[in-house]
């Protein structure tokens, strides 16, 4: 059980309720969260300092323009802010910053957490193509029923880790009845019931864990499954590779816009996987055909190799893709599985180290002799 | 961050104190991150300043220092010298300008007081990211290697050549002297001087210092100041190459005439008796001035600037020598009628012009024409010309003796290429700055002297040969090192992708593409930290140190306060 | 399938133990698979997974990684690293649906000359049973 | 043992080039300057041809450089008194005038200017602007430190001796009004001799009408009436504030008195022509010369490009200038004998370059002789034409003929080479 | 004349005339199924479809029968040909002889590239086609059945389908040797003006031949050279072919006029264009797949902008809020900046980018206005330097500030 | 225009020509508005068209970039090619409307202190005519 303030108002309301509560009151510096630009539905993350710009915050906005925790990796690279900032986050965002913060790109210092159990998010297709606007307006029904959204990113149909693990703050959304009429922020830390003091609401007790995230779940766990069933349907092994991979431009924007990819030069970017003219000549010589630029798979699996085990899911590769490869359903698949695996789940704890920086002496024992 | 940046405000007496608020500066700026102490005092380029600061810094065990006073270029390096006595690297100081552009240029105080903080927070935010440069020191062979064994490179080499000192003196015919050894004569008004000359190349034989290697050229040339290396080609000894060592190089490859056949109306080449200037220094010289029949000339037609509109400049010296020529044929040839043809007389040496009044009193005749034209005509030669005026008159003479214009000679551009140096539109070498550095070029360490810079008569020549010695004398002392700039170029090696573009836009050739790694490489003794490489860079891969991208991008942002 | 072939087998061996290994192997005359190319490298820490994965892309049939066995590393942990990797690869390929049984690690002390020439004539065997490596014919990987 | 220091006598940019390349060999310099600035001639041109490079800039960071390098010691408002000796250990007095204000004490704020009660005739801008009694020569001046006259000076000329408003204004004890000259004893391995050039005075060719018609101006005169740092501050104004729409320029202004080509007039003026095209497009502007004498390889080329301009050049035969009814008119035979005139609101004279004033008496006072021009002679004949009859004493720039800023340098590096090449 | 018109008396008069038996596509194909029995050519480049997909990719290929999946002008542009190139090239010169079939905008980027160092051209033999333009990838990818069959008709009605991409529904470049660059080039008056023309050996002209004939158009003595190892006479007249593209052209140019003031009045102004960067989410896909941008490592990529978290705070603070992604706008202007005057128009950024910007349309626009400026064509002849690698002493004089401080009016 | 609208102009100075012209300025005691911000600069070739960019970007009401006049250049040539990347920036700025006039390109000399003055006098007027750049305001920039 734990403490959760309650603020008898809508849950979009009673978040920028809070905000408001925390910028006027100057506990934080600032505040951290999507932001609507214009009358298209444009969204974006902004640092909002000025009370009077809360008026166009848009905390649990169902799009993700970009994964938050990147942006505050590169936020707090230099170093940690010295001043308070509350962040609105999402799970699978507030993952990918730990996962960050583990590799010393950015520092949790001085951040105020605020998350949601997460109902998913559109593709940003669907801001292009028109379509959001019809989506959106089943969003908050089906968040309040614990149903899946219809038309909500493949890997947010998917995703089991919709209750986020590691914040102060956490709104309520999921399986809600009474989102029009109330919002429910669980404070989870000891930081997150300091900040509220003096906010808006009362306080009750409550557990985040009910029936109905429960029922939401088991639902997405089905929708992985059915998911990853399909795509080892569609093939398995190098010929269906390459079918898959077979409209990739080599872009590479999947690694750009991965939140886990942080090199600030990738490797597969670098001089080290250019290729001699005399290389290619000999493979040429060798398979009467080769396709240019190569290494088109060798990048997918190299890429898979140094992040899978850390991959959020969040979904931003495949939104990004321009020949819509379904990116992110490989990757969480492989994800999942390597997790598994090394027992681990990418940004749950951030004292846990990252497997492939450490290692136990009694394990797979059985390889090598 | 640990820095700890010390911020002293100079009152300059009233200059500063005045204008600006100090005491508003310092309790804005003590509160600014890294800032250890913020103080004042009355005039910091002073020696109680200079002790002062030397004293705050170790006593505060400072990382960082601002100095905001006057401008840099006039205390920048005292400052620095202060950093150094104190222990602190001069790189990891900046002195910001409150005096000229703020102080001195804003008469509302309270202005210049905002305009000063800003500029002492872009300082402060600047320093933090300093680097402590260190000053590098390089070996530095004193050897000299000089092409062309004329006049210039003979009196470079006497220059030079010394007990610590080698001089290669590498010239491509057989023997040294180059064009003045076919003159007969060498200075028009002090009589024939051969001996000089003869004097000089006996006196560069004899020096054990120079190693002359004739029937040379030079192949290949690698380096930079201090450090040359060149492979000479010797066409005696079977082509055999042969590799050297060097710290400094001198062109003085000369100059060759231009050929008057390119204007066919001087009838070079065709008309009998139609000489250029070069073949009759050799007749004189052989003491036979004859007509191809045999007999010596009545009269001569000298013509001046042959090839000057063709080639676009004056070459100088053409008058002079006409004169010259003019005077030895009286003498020689007594009642002989010499004929001047000129457009515009060039005298400006300040004896020239007495010696061509004596011409003009010895009978001479001196006429201002154009358009000429030399004929055949019974066996003589017509001179067909147009006065001032329009008027056209014609004379008929035995002998003619054109001056052409000084070109380039034929290895120039070649020599260029191995050198990696500039020619101008006129295709000799071009000097880096045409009036600061007249025998410099842009690469450090090359110098040419003489008429492979463009015409010039032989005092002057001598000159630049002696002035390119004292260049070399003066920066490449034997067991001295060199230190180049600090504040060089650099490239981050895996950023760069060899688009080359860095090296089009470096003038000094600082620059190269290393092949193998595909990517440009900044020769730091050459580069002298202009950053136009920087500023065209689009990966920003090559950045200038102390002058980086994110040490300007901040002051920018102070800028924006 | 040919019986001429002979599969191509990269080798990765680390300098202390597995390529000490294989040199004893040499000295002792042992006769070694002729499938095997040896890349040595200091530690089996130091095998990127991505060379293993570039090696199978561009036709190897096989590629093994040898190192010291755990706790003899020459440089104390590199070879409890090497394994993960090795886990995590054997893994993904399994996932992707590649042949995993293409690749395989093996501790060999610098004193297992025979174990050496076992392990590699074994893999060489079971490579030579899965035929070529199919990535060789696809152009457009 | 051979003294290695050397004494530069110049601080213009022969001496000051010459001083850099000793100093930096590591050579202890003593350069000797007769003004309270140094840069010499150069420092008052606005642009240079062929290029019209900034003067100032290109010379500022050797200024610069001269008062920061270590081996480099400046003696300002300082003559040669005496030379003694022979090459490698000549002796040397120097008298050197009190400045009255301290190097080391004055920041250059100039704050004593203002309170002066004294106005003068500024010199270094040929008297086309005032200065006071204690003043830096122009806006920039290196060292930036003003000296004081003290013949006009009110206090040190003894007419108001309480006065002492410039030292009320300094803040930094700078000015010291009972310095006194000083005599210094100097020991030198060789001397260079770089004093520069004057111009004739056209105030003795009446027929130019120079300090009679109104706006006759000299060269030096036009060079700093269109500097930017200048009395007018590069407005280009007559005498009476107008612009001017016709311009005569006039080359070899005592060429024929003197007996030689000075050999940069034709290209400054074509310059100066350059430059009021520039400024004023629609003017008239003719030049009136002799013999064009244009060499040096980009030379030709500009003068082409002026002449495409639409300026005028005039070969004259015999020209002067006279004034009626308050204009000016050039009156000249052109190269065909036949007579013309010009109207001009504006004539710029190019007077022959001369020896600078005190060559003569430095030339006793060291005992070397000068030519018949009077400039000081070199050993031309033996192919030496930096260095001078006495071994160890070299002459270099305009003090050895009239020479262009290249030609300058080059032979004051040249002489820096020969000194260096003997003294090691 | 400006390099883009048509100057007909310089364009090649003459040429092959190849019948078309069935497609266009597989007579293109089989000659260079010739070229590679008759040894023109060691090797080929050329899009190919990738087998049981509606992919295409680049192939260098020597094996003939993959030669049936080729397809020299696919209907979308998937890799920008002059990045496969450079892929190929970039680290030297490669030994045996390529053909590479690009479309002009491909070929152009290819040439700028090769001037910046990125791509070898030696030993390769640019072959160009007319190009009527690419479809949107997204279009193409939705529904490739139809995709296909409406690039039929684009092939068929020159510049009237705007079922392409805006880019190249405007594209007055579709015919490469219809391009002279102006500038003369630092060669003999004699090899002048060959050397004016574009740095192609062969070019495939389409136009004017109906869908019944193409034209194989040799541009200089290495394309004749080619024809002659194919058995090919290369003097049929190619007026045909001359007029259809000067009539395409002069269309082409219209469009393109109006297109652009549209669009200006579209993007205009500081309002205006940040709305339209305003839904960029920075995943630098435009100059991930721009062939020009060439770095290694994109400047806004790299570190040199990361500061401190204050000066973020501090500038959120004068404006109350501050957009994250930071400096959008800063990189699509930086970008152009560095790249716009060798922009070749080819659209591939604009087709990567996910939230549907018209990157594209804004840069050619740009192009358009700059590249005038510097009167400089890109890619067309690849010994022609590039603009920011040169200078004139005597140019651009109206960007500096007068230097006359005050007019001598203003004197008096 | 608001009264108290203080422009904010940034000016990159070349160390050799312009920032000595300022200096000189400044000895000269003349007066200029406050509103500039000198950032010293070896050669004006090292400004590229990013830290302009930054400047405006980030709310600079006007960038000044100020060099030695052509041919001046203490590295010989550096001022052709900024003032090529000048106008280049400037074309695209103004291809885009995006107000070019709060760009200016200035060659200053080192005698020039009384041109400094005027050029900044001058330009800050224009600026204060401009008024605020919208950039300084817009959250999405």
């Amino acid at each position: 059980m734990s403490n959760v303030l309650k603020i008898k108002k809508g849950v979009e309301q009673g978040v920028n309720e809070l905000l408001k509560f925390l910028l006027e009151s100057e506990k934080v510096k600032g505040i951290f969260t999507l932001r609507k630009m214009n009358e298209n539905g444009a969204v974006s993350y902004s640092l909002i300092t000025h009370p009077k710009e809360l008026k166009n915050a848009v905390p649990l906005f169902p799009l993700m323009p970009v994964n938050a925790g990147k942006i505050l990796s590169g936020f707090t690279l230099k170093k940690a802010i010295n001043e308070p900032i509350a962040a609105v986050l999402r799970s699978c965002e507030l993952r990918a910053f730990i996962e960050l913060i583990k590799r010393t790109q950015g520092s949790l210092e001085n951040f105020l957490l605020i998350s949601s159990t997460c109902g998913g998010v559109y593709p940003l297709k669907s801001l292009t193509d028109g379509t959001f606007k019809e989506q959106v307006s089943q969003y908050w029904e089906s968040a309040k029923n614990a149903e899946i959204a219809s038309d909500i990113r493949p890997t947010c149909a998917a995703c089991e880790y919709f209750i986020p693990q590691q914040a102060d703050m956490t709104i309520a959304i999921v399986g809600k009845n009474d989102l029009q009429q109330e919002c429910s922020i669980f404070l989870n830390t000891k930081k997150g019931e300091e900040f509220t003091i003096g906010a808006p609401g009362n306080i009750v007790s409550e557990e985040i864990d009910t029936k109905e995230t429960t029922k939401l779940r088991e639902k997405r766990q089905d929708q992985k499954k059915k998911l990853f069933d399909e795509f080892e349907k569609n093939g398995f092994g190098i010929k269906a590779l390459v079918k898959t991979f077979a409209a990739c431009l080599s872009c590479h924007g999947c690694s750009k816009a991965c939140p886990i990819c942080y090199c600030t030069l990738c490797d597969f970017d670098s001089k080290t996987h250019e290729y001699l003219p005399s290389s290619h000549e000999i493979e040429l010589e060798q398979k009467g055909g080769i396709r240019i630029p190569p290494g088109t798979i060798f990048f997918h699996i190299g890429r898979m190799i140094h992040m899978a085990v850390s991959c959020v899911n969040c979904g931003m590769c495949s939104d990004v893709c321009p020949v819509n490869i379904p990116v992110s359903t490989i990757f969480s698949k492989v994800g999942d599985s390597l997790q598994k695996l090394f027992d681990y789940l990418p940004g749950k704890d951030i004292e846990e180290p990252v497997p492939s920086g450490t290692y136990k002496e009694e394990e797979f024992t059985e390889i090598g002799e | 961050m640990n820095e700890k940046i010390g911020v002293y405000v100079c009152e300059c007496g009233p200059n500063i104190s005045e204008r600006i608020d100090i005491d508003r500066v310092l309790e804005e700026i003590s509160s600014a991150e890294g800032v250890k102490v913020a103080k004042k005092f009355g005039l910091l380029c002073s020696n109680d300043g200079k002790n002062y600061l030397a004293d705050e810094i170790k006593k505060e065990e400072l990382t960082h220092l601002v100095v905001a006073a006057c401008s840099p270029r006039e205390h920048e390096q005292t400052f620095m010298n202060v950093c150094l006595e104190a222990g602190l690297n001069p790189y990891l100081f900046q002195l910001v300008n409150i005096r000229e552009q703020c102080a001195w240029m804003i008469s509302d105080k309270e202005e210049a007081t905002r305009m000063a903080i800003k500029y002492i927070y872009a300082g402060i935010s600047r320093v933090t990211l300093h680097k402590p440069l260190l000053k590098k020191e390089l070996d530095s062979i004193p050897d000299v290697l000089i092409i062309g064994g004329g006049i210039s490179g003979i009196e470079a080499a006497l220059c030079l050549a010394g007990k610590d000192r080698k001089v290669y003196l590498v010239e491509k015919t057989e023997s040294l002297g180059g064009m003045v050894k076919k003159f007969f004569e060498l200075l028009p008004y002090q009589g024939s001087n051969l001996a000089v000359i003869e004097e000089k190349i006996e006196q560069v034989q004899n020096n054990e210092n120079v190693e002359i290697l004739t029937s040379s050229e030079v192949e290949d040339v690698r380096g930079f100041l201090g450090n040359f290396e060149a492979v000479i080609k010797s066409k005696s000894n079977g082509s055999e190459t042969k590799e050297i060592k060097i710290g400094a190089i001198i062109v003085a490859t000369g100059f060759k005439l231009f050929d008057p056949k390119n204007i066919p109306q001087y009838g070079y080449g065709k008309i009998e008796n139609v000489l250029d200037a070069l073949e009759f220094e050799q007749m004189s010289a052989s003491g036979k001035i004859l007509l191809k029949n045999g007999n010596p000339p009545k009269s001569v037609a000298l013509i001046h600037c042959v090839g000057r509109n063709e080639k676009g400049y004056c070459s100088k010296v053409c008058c002079l020598y006409s004169i010259k020529f003019a005077r030895h044929l009286q003498d020689k040839l007594p009642g002989i009628d010499v004929s001047e043809f000129y457009s515009d007389l060039c005298l400006p040496d300040k004896a020239d012009q007495d010696y061509f009044e004596e011409a003009k009193k010895k009978g001479i005749h001196f006429i201002r024409a154009d358009n000429l034209e030399l004929k055949e005509k019974d066996g003589k030669i017509n001179v067909e010309y147009k006065v001032a005026g329009g008027k056209k008159d014609s004379i008929a003479v035995d002998m003619a003796i054109l001056a052409p214009a000084m070109v380039p000679s034929e290895d120039t551009s070649k020599l260029a290429e191995i050198l990696n140096l500039p020619l101008d539109e006129t295709g000799f070498f071009k000097e880096v700055h045409e009036m600061l550095d007249p025998i410099s070029t842009p690469i450090e360490g090359v110098y040419v002297s003489g008429c492979a810079l463009g015409p010039k008569n032989i005092p002057e020549s001598i000159i630049q040969s002696q002035a390119a010695s004292g260049k070399i004398l003066s920066s490449l002392i034997p067991g001295k090192k060199i230190e180049p700039e600090v504040k060089v170029s650099e490239i981050r090696e895996e950023f760069c992708t060899g688009c080359q573009t860095c090296l089009s836009v470096c003038f000094y050739g600082a620059i190269s593409f290393d092949e193998y790694k595909g990517i440009s490489v900044v020769n730091e003794a050459i580069c002298r930290g202009c950053g136009s490489c920087v500023g065209i860079c689009p990966s920003g891969a090559i950045r200038s140190k102390h002058f980086t991208y994110p040490q300007l991008y901040l002051e920018v942002l102070q800028a924006l306060r | 399938m040919n019986d001429e072939y002979t599969p191509k087998i990269i080798g990765f061996l680390c300098n202390w133990c597995a390529y000490t290994g294989a040199d004893l192997a040499g000295v002792s005359r042992i006769q070694i698979t002729p499938s095997l190319r040896i890349i040595r490298v200091m530690c089996s820490g130091r095998i990127d997974p991505l060379f293993v994965l570039k090696g199978l892309l561009k036709g190897a049939d096989g590629v093994m990684m040898m190192g010291c066995h755990p706790g003899d590393c020459h440089y104390q942990k590199g070879n409890y690293s090497a394994r993960r990797r090795y886990v995590l690869l054997q893994k993904l390929f399994e996932d992707l649906g590649f042949e995993s049984e293409r690749i395989g690690l093996w501790w060999v002390s610098a004193s297992e000359g025979p174990r050496y020439a076992q392990v590699s004539s074994e893999f060489s065997e079971e490579i030579k049973k899965l035929g070529p490596n199919p990535v060789r014919e696809e152009i457009f990987i | 043992m051979k003294n290695p220091n050397v004494l530069v006598i110049g601080s213009g940019v022969a001496g000051m080039e010459a001083s850099l390349i000793l100093g930096e060999a590591g050579q202890k310099v003593y350069l000797i300057e007769k003004e309270s600035l140094i840069g010499g001639q150069t420092i008052k041109f606005e642009e240079v041809y062929p290029n019209m490079e900034c003067a100032t800039c290109m010379v500022a960071p050797k200024q610069q450089e001269i008062l920061q390098n270590e081996n480099i010691e400046l003696f300002l408002l300082s003559e040669v008194e005496q030379v003694k000796g022979s090459v490698g250990e000549f002796k040397v007095k120097i008298k050197k005038k009190a400045r009255y204000v301290s190097l080391v004490n004055c920041i250059g704020c100039g704050a004593c200017y203002e309170p002066c009660p004294v106005s003068l005739e500024n010199e270094f801008e040929e008297g086309l602007s005032k200065k006071k009694a204690i003043a830096v020569a122009c806006p920039g001046a290196l060292p930036n430190v003003p000296a004081i006259d003290p013949e006009n000076c009110l206090r040190l000329n003894g007419k108001k001796k309480e006065c002492q408003a410039c030292k009320e204004a300094c803040m930094f004890d700078a000015i010291n009004f009972s310095e006194k000259d000083e005599i210094l004893d100097l020991e030198v391995g060789a001397i260079l001799i770089a004093t520069g050039f004057g111009l004739l005075d056209a105030k003795n060719l009446p027929q130019y009408g120079y300090r009679k018609a109104k706006n006759v101006y000299t060269a030096m005169e036009f060079e700093r009436l269109y500097a930017a740092n200048g009395p007018t501050e590069g407005k280009l104004v007559l005498r009476d504030g107008e612009t001017p729409k016709s311009i005569a320029i006039i080359h070899c202004v005592g060429r024929s008195e003197q007996g030689y080509c000075s050999g940069v007039c034709c290209m400054y003026s074509t310059k100066f022509s350059h430059f009021l095209k520039h400024k004023i497009p629609e003017a008239k502007i003719c030049e009136f010369h002799t013999d064009l004498c244009i060499p040096g390889k980009s030379h030709q080329k500009f003068y082409q490009k002026i002449l495409n301009q639409g300026v005028d050049f005039i070969r004259f035969d015999d020209i002067k200038v006279e004034e009626k009814n308050g204009k000016m008119q050039v009156i000249y035979k052109n190269g065909n004998g036949e007579k013309d005139k010009f109207i001009a609101d504006m004539i710029i004279l190019s007077p022959a370059m001369i020896p600078g004033g005190d060559t003569e008496s430095l030339a006793k006072t060291i005992g070397i002789s000068l030519d018949k021009k009077g400039f000081f002679s070199t050993q031309s004949e033996k192919l030496s034409p930096v260095a001078t009859a006495v071994d160890g004493i070299f002459v270099a720039g305009c003090a050895e003929g009239p020479k262009d800023i290249p030609g300058s340098i080059a032979q004051a590096e040249a002489a820096a080479g020969k000194i260096l090449s003997i003294l090691r | 004349m400006t390099a883009t018109q048509i100057d007909s008396n310089k364009m090649p008069t003459k040429g092959a005339i190849i019948p078309a038996e069935e497609e266009i596509n597989k007579t293109i194909v089989d000659i260079f199924k010739k070229s590679l029995e008759k040894k023109c050519f060691d090797a080929i480049l050329i899009p190919v479809r990738v087998p049981e997909t509606e992919a295409y990719a680049w192939v260098l290929l020597k094996d003939q029968s993959l030669l049936d999946e080729a397809n020299p002008l696919p209907p979308i542009i998937s890799v920008q040909g002059a990045k496969a190139l450079r892929s190929l090239t970039k680290r030297g010169k490669m030994t045996q002889n390529i053909a590479a079939i690009l479309r002009p905008c491909e070929i152009r980027a290819a040439v700028e590239l090769s001037k910046l160092k990125q791509i070898h051209l030696d030993n390769i033999s640019l072959i160009s086609i007319d190009c009527p333009g690419a479809m949107p990838l997204s279009d193409y990818l939705a529904d490739p059945e139809k995709s296909k069959k409406i690039y039929k008709n684009v092939l068929e009605k020159w510049g009237e389908d705007d079922s392409v991409r805006p880019v190249c529904h405007i594209c007055n470049r579709f015919s490469l040797p219809s391009l002279l660059h102006r500038k003369s080039v630092k060669i003999s008056p004699v090899e002048q003006d060959e050397a004016k023309m574009p740095s192609i050996d062969l070019h495939i002209g389409l136009l004017g031949g109906n869908q019944e004939k193409i034209f194989l158009i040799p541009v200089n003595p290495k394309g004749r050279e080619i024809l002659e190892k194919l058995e090919l006479k290369s003097d049929d007249s190619l007026d045909l072919w001359q007029t259809k593209v000067s009539e395409v052209q002069e269309k082409k140019e219209k469009i393109r006029k109006e297109f652009n003031l549209e669009l200006k009045e579209k993007i205009e102004g500081q309002k205006k264009l940040t709305a339209v960067f305003d839904e960029c989410i920075n995943c630098h896909n435009c100059m991930r797949v721009c062939p020009i941008c060439y770095c290694q490592q994109c400047f806004f990529d790299s570190d040199s902008l990361t500061l401190s978290p204050e000066t973020y705070i501090s500038r959120a603070e004068k404006k109350g809020a501050l957009r994250f992604p930071l400096d959008t706008m800063l990189f699509h202007l930086g970008r152009m900046s560095h790249m716009v005057l060798s922009c070749v128009s080819c659209g591939v950024c604009e087709d990567a980018c996910p939230m549907s910007i018209p990157v594209a349309q804004i840069f050619s626009l740009v192009a358009d206005q700059t590249q005038k400026s510097f009167d400089y064509t890109p890619g067309i002849n690849k010994e022609e330097p590039l603009p920011l690698q040169d200078f004139l002493e005597d140019e651009f004089h109206e960007v500096e500030t007068p230097s006359e401080a005050m007019t001598p009016e203003e004197v008096n | 225009m608001k009264q108290d609208f203080k422009p904010n102009i940034v000016g990159f100075l070349c160390n050799w020509c312009s920032y000595a012209g300022a200096d000189l300025a400044g000895s000269s005691k003349l007066e200029i508005k406050p509103y500039l911000s000198v950032i010293r600069v070896m050669c004006s070739s090292r400004v590229n068209s990013n830290l302009v960019l930054n400047a405006f970007l980030w709310g600079a009401d006007g960038v000044l970039i100020a060099g030695c006049h052509p041919g001046d250049c203490h590295y010989e040539k550096g001022n052709y090619y900024v003032r090529r990347r000048f106008a280049l920036l400037k074309k695209i700025l103004e291809t885009l409307d995006l107000e070019p006039d709060r760009l200016q390109l200035s060659w200053i000399s080192a005698s020039e202190g009384k041109r400094y003055a005027e050029v900044v006098n001058k330009f800050a007027e224009d600026i204060t005519r401009l008024g605020p750049s919208a950039f300084h305001t817009n959250p999405n920039i």
